[in-house]
């Protein structure tokens, strides 16, 4: 059976060149980075290289990239770090609904600390808006939080603009770009940021690895405690494998995203239009335009994302419904309840997000299989009267 | 995080439909996932034997292989049995379900007992069901 | 020119067999496993068998096991995370002067919120007193943390007493064993404790990942949020790879344990009497037999240890002095302070940690080399008067 | 972390050892790290040249590098001169050193103005040092 993945905003398999880079860090340089002899030095070199590959994809200085283990830790460290560190200037933060569990969860947090959060709406295709995110400031705002784009309907949020209102009022801006990065252009400097969470293994680097860009001069209040390593912020011996996995992830992510965004579009519009084409009652989630060029999401009334996940599985389809990170829950994607969406149409979404591997044939596959399925669970279904 | 059960009766789900003239229909949902169950019964009257049982259902992949088992458990088999039917029961013929997945089979048993209900009306006879009871049945 | 890698107390190489099966999950289960198809299902799947292994390593139920990103943070989640979940008990906590900065700090960090800690002192061997601790008890102490083993001087400490005594008085009891797992023995309910941390790094698995163990009914505060993952102690896409890392290299390390600790005692024993021999003015750290059996730690009066480390790694000698995670600090070790040592002959202290690859001839070129090494470095010295 | 010139330095001190009759001797500690560093100084009296100059260090990689390297930058110089020589001065010339380690080379500046200073007693010379600034020398 053929098997086709198109969960890669889930995760994306590990690349050839990241995982000989981490082999070759694994066999032979496994001294402690903190280690001034020299089986340490070598290790301390490649993480200082590393950084630099980081920095330069992001248009940092390498001084200003802290390796964590996640997208989440990143993220956790930028805004409850933040907002701790910053509590005696204000107690107001400003995040939106749409984002992932990682920041909302943070923010969540937060509140019960004692700090009080606006949580932007969103419009019908999934993006915030400037204007109620400017009469959500206030004189006691600290800290925004506003992802780069979604990961479950790809759209991309005005970042720029957000940043530069912020800025100008010195009020600490974070974006999650764990999504963004490899996908579209992401410049530190250009969305004017003072964090910026990414991940490795969204972009065929390894699972369990970070980044947080920390803009030169900004304090945070560490989460965690221990040694001296990451600036005290992510204290703890350092996964050098997974830190030059990154390295080498980011760079090649970076160099091929024209080309590969380019074509990832073209095969996403086209397995869009095949699959709304064929099958009646669908539609498309987050904008036409302004989305990820690798994400589709779809929603297909009448039947149930669980259900229609485990069938293209057993087609040999990989995809997901809602966020995979909150599968196990049962409650239907905050993202498509928040565009407005019914229950019934928000639980009958589905995500398919292309990658490296994906081609022309894997659409046409998924374009041929997906209507049989669908046809079969509505035939099932209590509420599809045909 | 299925057994091998779950994904047989969730892929060739069993006896699957409406029953036009049915004696007992039950619907039920599941507003914490927004499911929905609904079950048709074929009673005879004299012997009081489930002849027929078809389901339908909007819901995950518990969701169907419960509905599905439900009714080949309780195809054949009187309506004493039928309500004898727990959700632990179907649970275990499937080999088990994932804990987040219990209260899949829960809106299983709740349709069945739904569909007698019905039947309990429309039959005048009396099962022992109770209008109320449904509340109960929402958490395991 | 030989090499002799005396530092496993900071970190060991990763062996072949870890290396291997994280190779495997990198190229062929790369599935993120909260994904409910049949790329996800998989990575699940590796995730709990090693988490069996560790259960199984430290006698404890893989329920009780929660995978963490380094021993510090599984030190972080105990403590910190103990501690707030229970501070409407009582506000005062115990732990020692010679913890390790991932526990030591977090115990900081906690006295700015408000909790009181008492820190236990060590006699010249570096042991905490089971009768001090039983002092210190407080009708408000809620948590109580003594490492299993020193990491510097290798003192194994009274966790099963101390343990047993929490347990009676039900207040949580953490043991950092870090050090030990593979060493000497490490069984969660003879030690009666409610938290282990432990570290893949220092039992021949890979760097970034630790696991918790955390006994059943026991409830903690999370200190990261985000998606589902580790019972939400520790959200984020999980590792992996480095996951079943730390399960092939916790089931290899116990066991091989008696044969190789045995082995490592002997040469450990040679070692320390022949430097003890050859060279005048020194003196062992730490106790002689209730110590690690890879351990070796040695005071050389009239010299420092940076300029020791640097002379013996220009002979191919990779050793340590005070704690290789606190090396860049300019402090000497809290540890030899706490034990009683002068400022000067704390900081001429010398840690030798042996492991897998040390041999007879590795431990006979120490004892040839280090003499002149000290020599040299004495010749030098203004304190030295021969 | 250190520079090839540091470690050529520390593997190869030059001008190691006492000087019986020195002109001036100096020696200093910095308590932060419990590190000890003497310096002795062969003074031509009527010349003000440094004619020899030896040191002892009990100390870390860069204490006795910086030792090394500033013996030799002052060796053969007048007093002037080593009193202009700066610890930015001596780490520069061992192509830098890394930030937590910059208060080694004070050590350094600091045990030659002391064994400067120690001359200015012995010699009844003016050389414009102070006993109280040595307070200031602790950080950079
Ligand atoms: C006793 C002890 N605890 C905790 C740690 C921290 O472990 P990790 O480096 O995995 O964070 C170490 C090692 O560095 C240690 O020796
Ligand atoms: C937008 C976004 N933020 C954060 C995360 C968390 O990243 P990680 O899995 O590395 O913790 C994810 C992915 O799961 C994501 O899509
Ligand atoms: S019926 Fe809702 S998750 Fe199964
Ligand atoms: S002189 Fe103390 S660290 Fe260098």
């Amino acid at each position: 059976m053929r098997r086709v993945y198109l969960d890669h905003g889930a995760t994306t398999p590990v690349r050839k060149e990241v995982i000989e880079a981490m082999m070759q860090v694994h066999s032979e340089v496994f001294g402690n980075p903190s280690s001034i002899h020299s089986f340490g030095r070598p290790a301390r070199k490649l993480i200082e290289e590393a950084r630099e590959k980081v920095a330069q994809a992001i248009g940092a200085d390498p001084k200003e990239i802290i390796f964590t283990g996640s997208g989440t830790e990143a993220d956790n460290i930028a805004i409850i770090g933040g907002a701790r560190a910053n509590q005696k200037k204000g107690k107001h933060l400003i995040t939106t609904v749409v984002e992932h569990h990682a920041v909302l969860d943070a923010f969540k947090s937060l509140e019960k600390e004692g700090f009080e959060v606006t949580y932007l709406s969103v419009d019908g295709e999934g993006a915030v808006s400037v204007e109620e995110f400017q009469n959500a400031l206030r004189d006691d705002t600290i800290l925004v939080s506003v992802m780069h784009a979604n990961n479950e309907v790809g759209t991309i949020q005005p970042v720029e603009e957000i940043g530069k209102i912020c800025r100008e009022r010195k009020i600490l801006f974070h974006t999650d770009a764990v999504q963004t990065v490899g996908k579209v252009p992401v410049n530190v400097k250009e969305i004017n940021c003072d964090f910026l969470a990414l991940s490795g293994h969204k972009i065929y680097g390894p699972k369990g690895i970070g980044a947080l860009y920390m803009r030169r001069g900004v304090r945070v209040q560490p989460l965690y405690h221990g040694g001296g390593q990451e600036r005290k912020l992510r204290p703890g011996t350092e996964n050098v494998a997974n830190i030059v996995g990154l390295g080498v992830a980011i760079e090649h992510a970076v160099a091929e995203m024209p080309a590969e965004s380019a074509r990832l579009e073209k095969l996403r519009d086209r397995l869009i239009e095949g699959v709304l084409g064929s099958i009646e009652e669908t539609r498309l989630n987050g904008p036409r335009t302004k989305r990820l060029p690798h994400n589709a999401n779809i929603s297909i009334e009448y039947i149930e994302g669980e259900a229609l996940i485990l069938s293209m599985d057993m087609k040999g389809m990989a995809v997901s419904s809602g966020s995979a990170c909150t599968s196990g829950s049962l409650d239907p994607s905050h993202v498509l309840m928040a565009m407005g969406l019914t229950h019934t149409t928000a639980h009958g979404s589905l995500r398919m997000t292309l990658g490296h591997s994906t081609t022309d044939e894997d659409v046409d596959y998924v374009i041929t299989e997906l209507k049989p399925i669908v046809d079969k669970l509505r035939a099932m279904s209590p509420v599809w009267e045909r | 995080m299925y057994t091998d059960k779950v994904l047989d009766h969730f892929t060739n789900p069993r006896n699957v439909g409406e029953i036009e003239d049915a004696s007992g229909v039950g619907e039920v949902g599941n507003m914490k996932c927004g499911d929905i169950m609904k079950m048709y019964l074929k009673i005879n009257d004299e012997t009081n034997v489930i002849e027929d049982v078809t389901f339908k259902t909007f819901g995950c992949g518990a969701a169907i292989a419960t509905s599905s088992m439900s009714t080949e458990m309780i195809k054949g088999k009187s309506i004493d049995e039928a309500l004898n039917l727990t959700n632990r029961a179907i649970a275990d013929a499937l080999d088990g379900l994932p804990p987040v997945k219990m209260h899949c089979s829960v809106l299983a048993e709740e349709a069945l007992k739904a569909a007698l209900l019905d039947y309990q009306k429309k039959s005048g006879k009396n099962l022992g069901l109770n209008e109320d009871d449904f509340e109960d049945w929402d958490e395991e």
